[in-house]
């Protein structure tokens, strides 16, 4: 079964090499686009400095110089709101509308059709700012990002927005680290080297595969062990959803967007943690037609230790996902 | 994440007020320096008042106070800056184990974005 | 639209009054009869004697005896898996299918067509069971019990082995509770009486009603007290989960059974906690044809202080049910 | 959950072995004795020896060791049961303070249910 699903790189995936100015903004659209994906999602504040302020007449030439050059389209534009930027005062929703209303102005000049909103955002305040959106053809997406699955509580009063109001420039954004059926090796075994029991991670990792809801491992650590880090591990199994990928299908005509969260690709193109196939079948099955983003995320948990090749980690997801949506 | 960078040697050196490093804020984006709650160094084993950083991010200085409140200067992802330290006392030139505690106030976060770091570097 | 849902009581939700020897099991049946209902569920190890013995003759007759005097029918019977029964020894999955088949003969000697497995049971237990259950035709249906959702991990691993198998004899039975979309206030005041916090109580009950994580409000808690009290409050922001009732939408076809949870029917009949109509909406729409049971469980939260009067509590759950189902 | 109705006063009274209460099991099914994993009654504030409880349920009697051990009969649901302690030195006919606990291990609960009560009864 073919599908329409399309492919694109978050430039938040070669963050390794980024920071430590081992690529550039053009080196990292040149990669992904080398991969064959054909959209490009940045997350401002990584990738343009000032950001959100709307970028010089001069950037905005040479990111649509950069578009021309690796045939790719801008696809989405991550964003914050730091409602606690100033020290002691929290915005009110109308400070949290002027940010995002930069945002938008910011997507907007480098020709982003999406603004992937953080999952801190009230249902309030996006439906205060959607005529901002629908005016300037952005479409908001709420990230829904484990420990979130897109039917939580917090979801469903944005999927309540979404209904009443009735527009088509607000949905949702899964991020596929919520079907995270293993817990990472990576983040595991970083643990490991901080310190925590390799016996009790891997009775945690065991547990968390069996589908064990969280509480009970942790109950279960907490009555083996009394030190943080060993606690942590169990938290993990909290943190690092898993549920069914059915759960996307009553939804899936409010999907806009998808991350393509990965944190070890390995050599046979499969993703440690998360069943890509089975996601993918699903979305297939039920005629997603928008992108997936690969969002490499892995540097973090080995950067202490190893070399991060983040090129060759969204290569592999790529390709992965490549075979999935044509086979 | 990115502890390891934290901390750049290359850019430790004593001035006048008293020594500085560079360092790089451990996070995957920037922020605006009001966001950045605690810069703490420590050296050799001893933590510096907070009130004695000085940060420069391209070129522009913050003390503490002008810090919490810039709204809009932003500390860049992977950008070096520099923490200028006053400290009284003569410092040795040699070697120096400098420890830097890093405290981020990060809406989407319930609880502090903390990042600590330690590195022997070399103050001329 | 009308709907082809129809209504059981469990008689579970008389336990007060049965605890007390203020009904009988005879007046029990009858209280359900009363309300309309044509379906009756039990708790076995609550209502029959030496469950999950197989009755006695006698007790059958009589049972069947009052199921024709009140015109209703057996619908399902509720099991547990004492795995621990034995103290210090775990049950091996060979013993609990033994206990589980117990269980089988019990339901059918009864005439009930659905066990409601509780929750702990593993998916291997019940496909190593599934052979007994569907050779004496009793559809075995997981519970599906707040905090775990439809989707949750845990729930995945059974889905997996109703798919794998293709049986007609395993499913899930959603208890409503699952749909707890404001913190039940019998719990919550019964909590104040036991000493918690007033204004920590209010604030955990806006969270929770906003769709606020409840890891959020558990931090938040912990800062504002020190007692176990007022973070037993908190985590009841946990326990008591809502999701987007669409999550159902998927696994309409499996559903075999539902638990209609109430802890509080108000006068104008509806549940202070649960959107019962939301909820009926989705399953009239996606057509759900098999029984909703009433399941009164407020008694445990308000006995210390009032008088319990489960039979008016179901009789207004069971108009509810019916005003719903037939709008 | 049933705290209220675990001690039944009523059936409060001196025995040749001490006194005995009766008792209901604070849970919404019957279970097995051996899943009743402790049984402590105090008395006028003072723990007695959960090893001197002895438990009646519908004419069937068992000591801790034996109730543990008892995997077919059942403490059923709202069964008032007799618990008999023994206690040596003579008790005053009168008023006394009962604290009953009752600790049951449930299959499906990771944490022991516990449950508590207290009750001034007379003991004739
Ligand atoms: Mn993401
Ligand atoms: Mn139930």
């Amino acid at each position: 079964m073919s599908s329409n699903i399309k492919r694109a790189v978050s430039l938040y995936s070669y963050q390794e090499e980024y920071f430590l100015r081992k690529m550039s903004l053009e080196e990292c659209i040149a990669a992904a686009a080398a991969t064959g994906a054909t959209g490009i999602e940045i997350v401002g504040e990584q990738s343009v400095l000032g950001c959100p302020k709307t970028p010089s007449e001069a950037f905005i030439e040479q990111w649509f110089g950069w578009m021309d050059k690796y045939k790719v389209t801008p696809v989405a534009h991550d964003m914050f709101l730091d409602y606690n930027k100033k020290k002691g005062h929290y915005w009110t929703d109308e400070e949290a509308v002027e940010s995002f209303k930069k945002d938008i102005r910011f997507a907007r000049s480098l020709g982003f059709k999406i603004i992937r909103v953080i999952v801190n955002t009230t249902p309030q305040i996006i439906e205060k700012v959607l005529p901002f959106a629908e005016e300037n053809d952005i479409k908001l997406g709420i990230e829904v990002h484990a420990p979130w699955n897109i039917n939580s509580a917090w979801m469903e009063r944005h999927w309540e927005v979404m209904e009443r109001t009735g527009t088509k420039h607000f949905g949702f954004i899964p991020d596929m680290g919520g079907f995270t059926r293993r817990l990472p090796r990576v983040q595991i075994e970083r643990m490991i080297r901080n310190g925590a029991d390799p016996e009790i991670a891997k009775y945690v990792c065991e547990q968390h595969e069996k589908g064990v809801m969280a509480e009970y491992t942790i109950y279960e650590v907490s009555k083996m062990s009394n030190r943080r880090i060993d606690m942590v591990v169990a938290e993990m199994s909290r943190h690092n959803t898993f549920v069914n990928p059915l759960s996307l299908v009553p939804h899936m005509d409010k999907i806009i967007h998808i991350h393509g969260k990965c944190l070890e690709m390995l050599e046979d193109y499969t993703e440690y943690s998360i069943p890509y196939k089975e996601v993918i079948n699903v979305l297939k099955k039920y005629g997603y037609n928008g992108y997936i983003a690969t969002e490499y995320e892995g540097n973090r948990h080995i950067q202490d230790v190893y070399e991060v090749d983040s090129v060759e980690q969204v290569r592999r997801h790529q390709e992965m996902l490549k075979n999935y949506i044509n086979s | 994440m990115y502890e390891k960078y934290m901390i750049v040697p290359e850019r430790a050196k004593k001035n006048e007020k008293g020594f500085e490093i560079g360092a790089r804020l451990p996070y995957y984006r920037g922020v605006s320096l009001s966001m950045v709650e605690e810069i703490e160094v420590s050296l050799d084993g001893e933590t510096l008042p907070q009130s004695d950083v000085v940060i420069t991010v391209h070129g522009n200085s913050y003390n503490l106070e002008q810090r919490e409140n810039e709204l809009d200067d932003r500390w860049e992802m992977g950008e070096v800056a520099t923490l200028s330290v006053a400290k009284e006392s003569d410092l040795k030139a040699g070697e120096h184990t400098i420890g830097l505690k890093i405290n981020l106030r990060i809406g989407y976060m319930p609880f502090p974005s903390i990042r600590v770091a330690e590195k022997t570097v070399v103050i001329g």
